[in-house]
């Protein structure tokens, strides 16, 4: 802990602090190591180590009501008198401590961003124009309803829109996310069943799923049985079929799935589940490479979820927020949770009143703000727009595949959808591995692809360029790879300590998860736990 | 617009180099009684102006809280927003990144999220705080669950004055596993009925879990809470849907609460018609292996720099599975940030200002509206920014529709939640709410007499 | 030319192209120049050298005309059928493109810019929200009067601020700069000595002047006479009594000068000008140093211009936009520029009817979207925070002075107000001229000052902090120049060979001169005069 | 908010460095007699929420062209601006530096400037063009003044079909030189009259002023103009307001026109109320040692890698004073990023079409107006997206009365530029306007036959 108290009055000498250099184009001469960090980018000490006692960052509206002193509005033992250790900033500080580390992060906006599994595709800007709009951002979720009727509208036709995009019955848009959307997803097809007599106790979940698939299976009280995936990197039905019996409430399937391939089987699985009484989820995160083209609804499921943040260009936000709404066949629509929005005339309501209803997953309506970007994404491209982005994205991945086959290994060898799979099997003899080509990969100016995923490819690289990257930005990236792939053979240290262009160089992740620092303590009151 | 850089001509020339004559061959995986024949039955396509002024008349068909006077609160809520935050979130090496999971290209983020981590912490008194979760309403829910991995126990306490819809976030998550809920009603001052909460405590209890301020805007005892829930070997959890308190109330950390979640809306963030919000979550460094959701450590790189990673990922979905603390994945990172910017911006001196400014506002409409005759307060504890009163000759909707009449959005109708308080109005007043607002709020209220 | 001329279709290799890399931190390796450049930073070519024939980066609105062609529209004889050469990209390349540029950028929100006589203070955010406000940008300045009240409004109230803060009489806002404003102001005089019978012929210019000062004076017509300085560093009254007499017409005066000193005779100065029936013109660019503490209009001066994106915290924009407005005593109210705003009743209105009027320097009104970010600024600062700038920005400066002094020559020792003005005299013996120490600064981390200005000291450094700089970044800024005076001395090589830590080494401005490339000429077509 | 980080106890630690007592003895060098003895009359400071507030009432009391549909032009043009572009140019890296000054920290304003100029370039059909004047108007003072300094001549003819605002600060501007102006009439098609330019051609002719689209938004014959001026060996200055029109009328340039300026508003800028707004400004390469403005120029690092600078800056007045081609120093950097940003947005095909809609919408209005029994087209020569009308049974201002009633706002009344055009008004007619606008313009004109 020491090392992160600092006095932040005194003025700690430039080569300890670190401030303000900038640095190192190819022609530095390292005289001053201490100072500069890289490229026209600042060190930036933590809010809590800068600023001064007093300083502020904003002005509040003016006190216009009496000035009673808080223990005359509040009993005395409920006040609090100081938070110490706050930021203490003002607002040029407050906006170059933003500024400078948002120069430390990559986006989409940068470059090429081919995680795979997460569509990064471009964010229009028009879309962060329009959800900003006061009638938007600025309405209260608990106005009467005369006043929000743009957007009760809003959501009611973005359900129509995904309904159609999907082949679902119903969209519920309540989810804030892919996870949350699966939550919801299993907990009514839980309800389904509970109505027909049991929950069932178990769920099926092939081994490429996502992460995201057990645990929510596991969080709506399942136990989680893992299906093999058949060689050819899809769903074997018949795998389907001896795991199947009246103990499985329901199969999660992932079309196309995490290796980037559509599940051809998807209909006879289903018929398979069906069977036995079972329910079908399809996991729903890569419809960008199939919209247009196929529809999960058509293929025999009941339940499913989008990911507004992948396939309808909502942006990631660095982490969230995002949005996750579910669809579903009609036989689950008596289980939606509330409210759900409904066209009563020319007005648009909310009805609580479903008393088959799940409840609720969270307060209010859904991740709104997504919503209406999700909305104005649809509408700007249209249903024909909509499929060339499924055509673009597929044909980009393939490039990336076909361009790339002959420098790693492709585990599964035939036309992908929106991504494809390679793993370090040819570079691990030269002692290079995944994260190696992946830390390397930003050496070159490119964002990794999603490392160590689906697991059961080994060393798995799963690369999604999406639809809104030029042949240009994908032949620069294959040059890049093919570069490492050599480099991988002839200096294979160079990729194994890199990067080497970064602000940091490699963390030591194994350090962070060993001896947890996980806040700033500095001028933290210590509590009794804390310190004992 | 597509927003697709590939011509028909960039297309071919991939198509050839791949070896196939049509992008057709590239779906030939999908069987054919699984392909859509025709087009999608959707609106054509919008030119960026015509997108623009369809937005807008949809927009325009909602109020928003500048063009009206409004006392809604109720767990969103209507607070300054300095034209910093928005400047700074929206920098688009911010908002266009995905999850940090490649630290060296991620330092921005990191090092923001560390910084809100350490904030939570602050503002609640507490060791350890997670990067976000989805609202304040599933970040409650996902609090029970914690508690119940961490002492295994089936029974939750769960006031009524908890906010109605975060009840009923928290039955459908739990509910699936088990666990049991033990509703317990509010007395007169609106907390949260001590002795009820005795009765319902055993040692099969696995939490308590109080709001405070609650949905009434009353501030609860957590002292004796705390000692009960403690005493029966139960964890406290405190939720807070209202964070402008922490500028002036005590925290939850110095009561002793095991885990603290609520609702970080108000910290920058607009009101967006409820959503994205910002869960927040903390609780004791005991129990942070129980955690749910992302956490970002500080370490180092190979040369020694301090560098800021995502940490302690065995709890995760992406490594657990089925055995994961949560299966959150994607978070509210955007909205973290967003009230990151704005706490720096209040500051230590600011946001304590900014709290007793609601303070007084609040104490200054609740002596307004206690002298009209029609009306009365029917809870006697303390308030922060919301509080209950009661329509004595009206319905509330009659009040509020006579409000509306005059430009004013008044308060939350209690009977949509409390069949018991259907003569009662949820009122908030912020530091966005002038004098003058208060005033005609009252005056308004008052032609009714 | 041939260098410039690519195909831009093809697929430049990676260390040619030099796309996409990031670099460069003190554990580069190096193995890749070419590729990389610094830092999370781009290389990143010529909008012209990227793209590819058939995008675009957006749509427009639909066509709901009949669609006549273009020859049914026009004579054929004017059509033009295309521009060879014109970027052919689609949003996500632009806004990548531009994204990059900017972080090549330093601006005040990356860090300290002292920028002598530039006032490079920090713009507030909430100005740059409100001038956006629809009514202010997009309304046309031909809309009727009952439909442009607010605009009306605002510049009457800021003509009224800005009087009293200069203590002028009237003010005209039309000039859209510093230099447009000398020239609005040298008119005035002019149309003023032209009413009492004669322009005269010369104006007096002190040899300390920015270069717009004799630049104006010469387009309206005059010769300068360039007045020399006193030892002080101040206007010596001496000498304007020698240089004046009848053929002269004025006397420009900055005030505070750029050596950052106060004039103070200027009274007497304008004394005697005035004797003479000549005019004071006082250049107010320095203006932020004197804000609430003294008025130009009380110094006995009859025009000044005031730098709204100087003291008035209207960002710079890389280079403009800003506004120039210009203060007048009643005498010279006549001559004012059309349309004057008054107020008639509670109605606002323009008056053009002026018969004495210079006409205009410009179309419509003035700058107006810096007007209104002007008047946010002077609303929320309020006349005590005025003058709190004035006496912070002092102090700012002294204490650099102070700090400094020990190690770089100080021409003028004395108390300073906006800024201080040093010289390379104690580090030219050692071969490191000011440049170097300009450029050396840049691998701090901080933009160097005003260099070579003004003319009257020679290798003159002249540091402008401004009040919204904290005490710990003068702190760093001291350092930094206190380190850079020793590597001056231990390794003037070091010096002169900076910056090493930019994306581009020093920048060869002779060959710029000498051979000038001011465009792109890859694809354009040529005309007769180009190619003979 | 004073935006002032450091506190009390900052300065005092400063001032004691200093060696004074307080901040007055670094004032003691103004005399007592010029110093303010009171504070200054201005209205108290308010909050980020009031002045929030007080401007939005401000800009409340503003019509702005969202709410009507308008008409205006006349050299401040209401096109699309892609929501790109103010995401781009308000990058703070961008909009929050100096001048670049210093080139190895502002390659980006500097690249962008360099890729402005080939834009201008490339539109115009010129050689070289400079990195922005303050408008269109001051732009032509200076061609004029720019053509006087490199033929010396001293008369210009300037035909009455230029912007009569243009044509005043080219009065306002030129005069003091003592250049002599010579206004010539327009023809009935409302182009310049060749015979009258030709008539005031001589050997002491300097420049041929002339706008195209003109004032009236007809397009003059460059081509004999040009073919005039030079024969006379005068220079042919072109001035562009609206230049949208570059997108599909052939270019100055391919006419031998040796300086073009003009207003760059309608590529990406707002209408602002009338500023700021982009002077552009080109010529032939054999004058630019001629040219005012600051330029940039392609140049390389000690590396040999490419680098953009500032150039030619001795014809500038910080090198050559009094001597220098122009006096202008900050010009309107950010208006021509934006322009860059919004024509590299546009591209090649998206300006052509821009160019096209904007000739059709405007045929499309002019065929519907010529319909109408009251009102008729003046003007025969071919227009871009501007033209005159006539009104025959009512003065123009009661038009526009009639129209404002309806929520349109109507035409320029030329009347007040023009007295022999008071029965006129000059209409715009841009992509911004439907149809629907279109014909209920036409139709509120209509009801007054
Ligand atoms: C295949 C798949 N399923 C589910 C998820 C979870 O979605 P979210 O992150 O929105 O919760 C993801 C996202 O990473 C995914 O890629
Ligand atoms: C002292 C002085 N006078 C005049 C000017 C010219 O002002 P502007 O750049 O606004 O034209 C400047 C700006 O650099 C200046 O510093």
């Amino acid at each position: 802990m020491t090392d992160e108290v600092r006095d932040k009055s005194s003025l700690a000498p430039l080569h300890q602090r670190g401030d303000g250099g900038i640095s190192c184009g190819p022609s530095a001469t390292g005289e001053n190591e201490g100072v500069g960090v890289t490229g026209l980018m600042f060190e930036e000490p933590l809010l809590f180590d800068q600023g001064s006692p007093g300083r502020r960052g904003c002005t509040l509206p003016e006190c216009d009501v009496p000035e009673l002193k808080a223990d005359r509005l509040l009993p005395r033992k409920l006040l609090r008198h100081d938070i110490p250790g706050f930021p203490e900033l003002s607002e040029v500080e407050v906006v170059r401590h933003f500024t400078r580390l948002s120069q430390w992060n990559y986006g989409v906006d940068t470059g090429f961003y081919p995680l795979g599994s997460c569509t990064m595709k471009y964010n229009p800007k028009i879309n962060e124009e329009v959800w900003r709009l006061p009638g938007f951002s600025c309405a209260h979720p608990y106005q009467p309803e005369s006043l929000i009727q743009g957007a009760l509208e809003l959501m009611y036709e973005l359900e129509q829109c995904l309904a159609e995009v999907s082949g679902m019955d119903r969209i519920s848009l309540q989810p804030a996310a892919g996870a949350q959307g699966e939550t919801l997803g299993m907990m009514l097809i839980r309800a389904f069943l509970e109505s027909k007599g049991s929950p069932r106790k178990r769920v099926l979940v092939p081994d490429s799923a996502h992460g995201t698939n057990p645990a929510s299976s596991a969080i709506c009280g399942y136990e989680v049985l893992q299906i093999k995936s058949g060689p050819n990197g899809r769903l074997d039905p018949k795998a389907v079929a001896d795991a199947m019996n009246e103990d499985v409430a329901a199969i999660m399937v992932t079309n196309p799935n995490t290796l980037g391939l559509f599940e051809d089987q998807i209909a006879e699985v289903a018929k398979i589940v069906h069977a036995k009484g079972g329910q079908v989820y399809c996991d729903g995160a890569n419809l960008n490479a199939i919209i247009g083209i196929s529809r999960p609804g058509d293929t025999g499921i009941d339940v499913l979820h989008i990911n507004l943040h992948k396939t309808f260009a909502v942006p990631h936000g660095g982490g969230g927020p995002g949005a996750g709404p579910v669809g579903l066949k009609a036989h689950l629509a008596p289980f939606m949770p509330v409210p759900v929005i409904e066209k009563k005339g020319k007005r648009f309501v909310l009805n609580e009143d479903l008393p088959s209803s799940v409840g609720r997953v969270r307060a209010f309506y859904g991740n709104f703000a997504a919503l209406v970007r999700a909305y104005a994404y649809i509408r700007s491209l249209g249903p024909s727009g909509l499929r060339r982005v499924a055509e673009v994205a597929v044909i980009n991945a393939n490039y990336i595949m076909n361009q790339l086959k002959d420098y790693y290994h492709l585990p599964y060898d035939k036309f992908c959808k929106h991504e494809c799979v390679f793993s370090d099997a040819r570079q691990l003899p030269h002692g290079v591995q995944t994260l190696d080509i992946a830390k390397r990969l930003m050496d070159y100016g490119f964002h990794p692809p999603t490392i160590y995923f689906p697991l059961i490819v080994k060393g798995a690289m799963m690369i999604e360029p999406t639809e809104t990257e030029s042949k240009e930005t994908l032949d620069q990236f294959i040059a890049a790879m093919k570069r490492i792939a050599e480099e991988a053979e002839r200096d294979p240290e160079l990729v194994r300590s890199a990067p080497h262009k970064t602000r940091v160089s490699r963390l030591d992740e194994a350090k962070a998860a060993r001896q947890p620092n996980l806040r700033w303590k500095g001028n933290a009151p210590k509590t009794a736990t804390e310190s004992s | 617009m597509e927003y697709i850089p590939n011509t028909e001509a960039d297309c071919r020339a991939m198509l050839d180099a791949i070896g196939v004559r049509s992008s057709d061959e590239l779906f030939a995986d999908i069987p054919s009684k699984l392909r859509l024949k025709r087009g999608l039955n959707l609106a054509p396509p919008l030119s960026e102006t015509g997108l623009r002024k369809h937005m807008q008349g949809l927009a325009g068909k909602n109020a928003d809280v500048d063009q009206y006077a409004s006392f809604l609160g109720a767990g969103a809520y209507n607070h300054f927003i300095p034209a910093a935050v928005s400047h700074l979130v929206f920098r688009s090496e911010f908002y266009t990144a995905y999850t940090p999971y490649q630290p060296e290209l991620s330092q921005g983020t990191l090092q923001a999220v560390y910084e809100y981590q350490t904030l939570i912490c602050q503002l609640t008194g507490m060791e350890v705080a997670n990067a976000s979760m989805y609202d304040g309403s599933s970040a409650m829910a996902e609090a029970v669950l914690m508690a119940h991995r961490i002492n295994g126990r089936q029974e939750v306490v769960l006031p009524m004055a908890v906010h109605p819809e975060y009840r009923t976030v928290c039955r459908t998550y739990v509910s699936k596993l088990g666990l049991q809920l033990h509703e317990v009603p509010y007395t007169d001052e609106g907390t949260t009925d001590l002795k009820q909460v005795k009765a319902a405590l055993s040692d099969r209890t696995c939490a308590v879990v109080v709001q405070s301020p609650n949905f009434f805007g009353v501030l609860e005892s957590l002292d004796e809470l705390a000692e009960a829930a403690h005493r029966a070997g139960a964890l406290l959890i405190v939720v807070v849907a209202e964070p402008v308190s922490f500028g002036i109330v005590r925290s939850p950390g110095e009561y002793g609460a095991d885990i603290v979640a609520g609702e970080g809306q108000a910290f920058g963030n607009h009101l967006n018609f409820g959503g994205p919000y910002l869960g927040f979550f903390a609780s004791k460094q005991a129990y942070v292996r129980s955690m749910p959701g992302r956490l970002v450590g500080r370490t180092e790189d190979k040369a020694g720099r301090p560098g800021y990673v995502l940490t302690l990922s065995t709890r995760e979905q992406h490594i657990r599975r089925e055995k994961a603390t949560s299966n959150i994945c994607t978070n509210e990172g955007l909205c973290a940030l967003a009230a990151t910017v704005h706490l720096s911006l209040l500051g230590r001196a600011g946001l304590r200002e900014l709290a007793l400014l609601n303070l007084r506002k609040t104490a200054y409409a609740k002596a307004a509206i206690s002298k009209l005759r029609a009306y009365e307060l029917p809870f006697a504890g303390p308030t922060f920014n919301e509080f209950v009163v009661r329509v004595k000759r009206r319905t509330p909707a009659q009040v509020n529709r006579a409000l509306l009449a005059k430009g004013i959005i008044g308060g939350v109708e209690l009977g949509r939640f409390y069949p018991e308080l259907s003569d009662c109005l949820l009122l908030c007043v912020t530091e966005q709410n002038s004098r003058e607002e208060i005033d005609a709020l009252c005056k308004a209220m008052g032609g009714g007499r």
